[in-house]
């Protein structure tokens, strides 16, 4: 990872959780997706790490970091496991969204409790502290002991946070992120507390879902090249193997190039970010560049494996689905296009 | 598909089926919508489309590649190709299991077998109470299908078999395979083709895959263990079966080229459902115009490559050569189901992720398209290779 | 192009033209070898292609979309396509003023002049003495053509016209425009369709554009100071003339699709001998897989557009709506000539880019397939409205 | 251009060449490409402005700046002629690879003479001090001084400096940069003077060829861009300005996302070989970016312009068809791509 430029501190931090994603993630997440089995322990390790409070301040108990270590880290859990990266991504929304609210957090930051946050394009509400709406599509929400909501009170945004428990769930049969607890959300009249400073709060946890996601999809398409080119090189077809052919070198080029472009972007806007500056508009672009990335370099790498990519030991079907499921997070990838044409022309 | 040239007058008179054609049609619609309702069952259990096929069967979708003299229908490539299109727009696990039996198994038999080995076989096949598979795949030969192993070693009347094939579609429900193995050291004369029936001692059923998607269909290995076939069940000559296997082939992909349309069309149907729900306050609609040009696009595209798959398909009818036509409908079709199904899920968003539609079991199942009977990159370069010669 | 309904025989049987469709594509094959050697040259310097002009009215190349009891051959739409792509694919300057007259002026002319205003005008036209153009865009109304203000005031038995068209194709070597006027207030039926000979006061050629490319093509504003039109140089009735545009339009992008079909296929043809060329030391073909990729994913698409082409000039010539379906055809068609114009462009490299090869002219034609009679934008959401209805 | 972080000397070059852009060339780029006519006087206000110097180690009389700067300014001429961004670009490609070579450059830093650097690509070889070899489309070619050539001795490659009268040079019909001299050479037998350091050298060559094409596409994307949103804010259809359509203001976005990520690859790869990492791979893949995204943006805003767009009038043609030759110098962006597959996989 050449020139991201990270403190000592935080090299070391993103070295822990690459050891853990390389020990304990990578050799299990195939089985554990294909069981649909949530993956509470890798979370409850990641805790352990303290890397729910990378980035919150220091004077809050967190380590401090702003994003750019987040990015790093998180980049090497997606190469194997979106379904961790995603629970990760939730729980630093709600942290930070609640660190932003000045409300209690300790028991999430310290991975105790599981948070997911739910964006405004849910489109809940919130009227006399009563919480109504529901979620087609939430990771995490199965499990989750806390939601962090941006709900519309009719004029703003309020951010609400609600007892997990008090909702109704029920499992989805999703495309992907299947070790992530994936569920349907529904709150009908549920009593949430409004927390203060929402507009601030809603933004800095958007913002941690873009880069998260952005690093994440960066990651999943780095471990789809990685598998395929693994593979090109010990497949022999006519006589050699497969990765001297070049338009098999071609995929793999392309794949990551466009990889290439989307980390350049994610990091960019994380650096910006941890500069106090605005960063939401690139972080956007970094997101929509890191699934499309990941789609395409997961789409080649099951065409390379050929039969064996569209069965499930391989890996790379495994980041086909994740990656269309990131897709349509946090309002899509359509409405994230709208997004940067409304911040430009309106 | 078959091989049999249809009556000299036009399937297609300027664009336009026959009326028969469209009636034959219509008569699909009306079994997918008696006998499909359970596409996605067939997909989470996953369990294999029994009653669709058996339903199939007595509607004579079995037998549409088989003359009429060995008790088929005989409809043809066409005809073919419309009823896949059909079916896989609904059920893609029971269109494959289809097209296999039809457009490489019976269409094979129908092509090469003498009259006596038709009598043998067809009689089961055509009523479905056999159903077929096609041996050509093994672990180490793939793309490179010329470099397969299993072998078959002439021992008095019979050919004894040894090695295991891989991804075979209908694997584990099929009563008769044709296999193609090695009964010689060249490269390409050194392969023959011959049917051995499930039931004989040393065939068994191997590794089940998990797939990604078409987990309805079975997929599995077939295992050769000093299986001894009789002699009288080699299919033309020995050295025959890599022409045999490649000729066939051609014929299969314009199967898989209309399970291709049919999931693409699923997947603008959603679309076009979606973006037809959103309305403005006063009820107009004003779906995005990104995603409507997106649905444009692909709808376009799909009226395209539908005519591009019936173009190879009547040339094949008529007996012609349509290897690089049937490259170009499969390769360009393959492309469209993943695009539009990838579309699908994108613009349907959380309802097309989370299994709420058919999106994300189209954009699963669409993928093999790309991969089996000869991948894109394999298309390409057929299609490359005319072009160049 | 035409609306004649041409005889009820296929012209299309099982995807192949008729035999007499085959020897007249053979015949305009024939002229373009004989006729189109200046392509660059009029793009270079740039003129105006009259030799070739010429020459295509003596072999009645400029009469395909005229009843023959005016003077046509009357061969109708799809005859026209295949023409137009044999053209375009040597000289796009060329084919687009044949294209104009014969799918834009003689075609409406055709369906929407009295038997007196065919006589009138057809003799000239039919020969190529006259050359028509269209008229139709303004500066503040492209793609919005109903926004159009050019005015006409009925005066006695006369209009007076007053107003500029812009981006008029053949504009400075036309003898008669089919002008769209304003003749009332409402949007859409205050507009009027007539026809203005240039020989009249009050018509001038104004400002001459110079484009990207078509260079030999001329694209003129038309400028109208009181030019009185006589009344009887009307089509149709006041208020039918954006109804008449819309529809000559539907032909119109029929020739222009076989236009960009042109231009794909000589970009192919370009790509294909320059990977030709590429041999290893024993001479065997060595292109590298990717450029033989794209090649082969365009030459599919080709294939594929070209029948949506068809399709579509078929049922424009059974007289049936193809709004949709000529849509598809030209938003299809021409994303593809700028897709192989660019990328033999790439391929090609140096020579492709420097004016060795025709690729960088081609490159620079194909771009106004996507723009004029109707922008690619427009067609998409002509497709997506006829999938919402 | 925030976060590229120029010092305070650096970010003045980049603003003199900006006026120099607004006040001289953005007002005539387009007439002269017309006619065709060399920008000589722009050529030599840049060397006024010593930009020519600006990457040259301050022991050689240069500012001794890297290469950050230098994509920073290359983006602002390129939005406005891709013509004059490729002669600088050819001038930096002989002054870097003379001072690897140790060789006399006071010259060319100065701007008093015209260099251009032929790559390896074009396949010259040298023997006996005689360089023989052709090159189909050159910019700069006619009207250079001096050519400084990658040419092959047989067994490595040399770098040959030659006097460019010395060669046949005639002019082609060139798809784009029309303003920059652009002709054919031949060379048969011309009489070269071999240069030490070849190697390292003509990698020099190489990486701020393709650093400075990256940043000039990024440019010629803006200039695009900016162009289309300046017409479509303006243009009224259907009742009001283009602008306002989802679908015009999509084209946009997804042309400035593909700019962006370009953008970023560039700078990544300036900062890289700035802190004296290797950088070559990165610059490869900023370079095919970048053109792609001149292509797209350029493409899309001839469209948002429509049958305006097609004329020579509104720049944007132009950019199309400077960005195709682009495309297609330095060996093109196909065999780029192989570069980068042969440096991952052989």
């Amino acid at each position: 990872m050449h020139n991201l430029q990270l403190t000592e501190d935080q090299e070391m931090v993103v070295d822990t959780v690459r050891k853990l994603v390389a020990d304990t993630v990578a050799p299990n997440a195939q089985e554990l997706d294909e069981h649909r089995t949530f993956v509470r322990p890798w979370f409850d390790e990641l805790a352990e790490l303290g890397v729910y409070g990378l980035s919150l301040a220091e004077d809050n108990g967190g380590a401090g970091m702003g994003f750019v270590p987040y990015v790093a880290a998180l980049e090497s859990i997606g190469e194997h496991s979106g379904s961790l990266a995603r629970l990760w991504i939730g729980q630093m929304q709600v942290v930070l969204a609640m660190e932003q609210a000045g409300a209690d957090l300790d028991e999430l930051a310290a991975g105790a409790k599981l948070g997911v946050f739910l964006g405004a394009e849910h489109g809940f509400t919130i009227s006399e502290g009563k919480l109504t709406g529901a979620a087609e599509l939430v990771p995490g929400a199965l499990e989750a002991d806390v939601l962090v909501v941006a709900a519309h009170d009719g004029q703003d945004l309020a951010l609400v946070q609600v007892d997990a428990a008090a909702c109704e769930r029920e499992p989805v049969h999703a495309l992907g992120l299947n070790s992530a607890a994936c569920g349907r959300v529904r709150c009908d009249g549920v009593p949430g507390a409004a927390l203060p400073n929402a507009a601030a709060a809603i933004a800095r946890a958007e913002l941690v879902g873009l880069l998260g996601v952005a690093a994440a999809s960066v990651g999943g398409a780095t471990g789809s090249i990685q598998a395929a080119k693994k593979h090109a090189g010990e497949r022999i077809a006519f006589g050699k193997p497969l990765l001297v052919q070049d338009a098999v070198q071609r995929k793999l080029v392309e794949s990551g190039r466009a990889a290439s472009a989307a980390q350049q972007l994610t990091w960019h806007a994380a650096r910006l970010s941890d500069l106090g500056e605005a960063a939401a508009a690139v972080a956007i672009e970094a997101r929509i560049a890191a699934v499309d990335a990941m789609v395409l370099a997961s789409d080649e790498a099951i065409q390379i494996h050929g039969g064996f990519g569209y069965t499930v030991e391989y890996h790379v079907e495994r980041h086909y689905r994740d990656a269309a499921v990131f897709d349509v997070l946090d309002g899509g990838s359509g409405k994230l296009r709208d997004r940067l044409a409304a911040a430009q022309f309106s | 598909m078959s091989d049999t040239t249809t009556s000299a007058a036009a399937q297609v008179s300027d664009f336009r089926l026959t009326p028969e054609l469209v009636e034959f049609q219509q008569m699909i619609r009306d079994y997918c919508r008696d006998h499909l309702g359970a596409a996605d069952v067939v997909d989470r259990e996953p369990r294999f489309p029994r009653e669709a096929v058996r339903a199939a069967a007595e509607k004579g979708l079995l037998c549409t590649t088989v003359a009429k003299e060995y008790g088929g229908t005989d409809l043809g490539n066409l005809a073919s190709c419309v009823m896949l299109e059909e079916i896989n727009s609904v059920c893609a696990s029971t269109g494959v299991t289809i097209s296999v039996h039809n457009s490489l198994v019976n269409s094979l038999l129908g092509k090469w077998c003498t009259d006596e080995q038709k009598r043998r076989w067809f009689p089961k096949l055509v009523t479905g109470e056999w159903l077929g598979a096609y041996c050509l795949s093994e672990a180490f030969s793939g793309s490179d299908a010329a470099a397969l192993r299993c072998e078959a070693k002439r021992d008095g009347d019979h050919y004894v078999l040894n090695g295991a094939k891989l991804w075979i579609t209908t694997g584990s429900e099929a009563e008769l395979f044709v296999v193609f193995v090695r009964t010689g050291e060249d490269r390409v004369k050194g392969i023959s083709a011959i049917v051995a029936e499930a039931s004989l001692p040393g065939v068994s059923v191997g590794k089940k895959e998990r797939k990604l998607g078409l987990k309805g269909s079975s997929t599995t290995e077939i295992v050769f263990e000093d299986a001894r076939v009789p002699a009288d069940c080699l299919l033309g000559a020995e050295g025959e079966g890599f022409k045999i296997a490649l000729d066939t082939l051609d014929g299969g992909r314009l199967g898989i080229a209309s399970q291709a349309l049919g999931i693409a069309r699923a997947s603008v149907d959603l679309i076009r459902g979606h973006l037809g729900q959103q309305k403005d306050h006063k009820g107009r609609p004003n779906a995005s115009q990104p995603d409507q040009w997106q649905m444009a696009d692909l709808a376009a595209d799909l009226d395209a490559y539908r005519l591009l798959t019936w173009r190879a398909a009547v040339m094949r009818d008529r007996g012609e050569r349509c290897g690089t036509e049937s490259a170009m409908a499969k390769s360009c079709t393959a492309r469209l189901a993943n695009r539009a199904a990838r579309a699908a899920v994108s613009i349907l968003g959380q309802g097309g992720a989370s299994g709420a539609t058919a999106a994300e079991r189209l954009l699963r199942d669409a993928r093999i398209t790309e991969i089996y009977e000869g991948a894109t990159d394999i298309q390409r370069l057929v299609i490359a290779r005319g072009l160049l010669a």
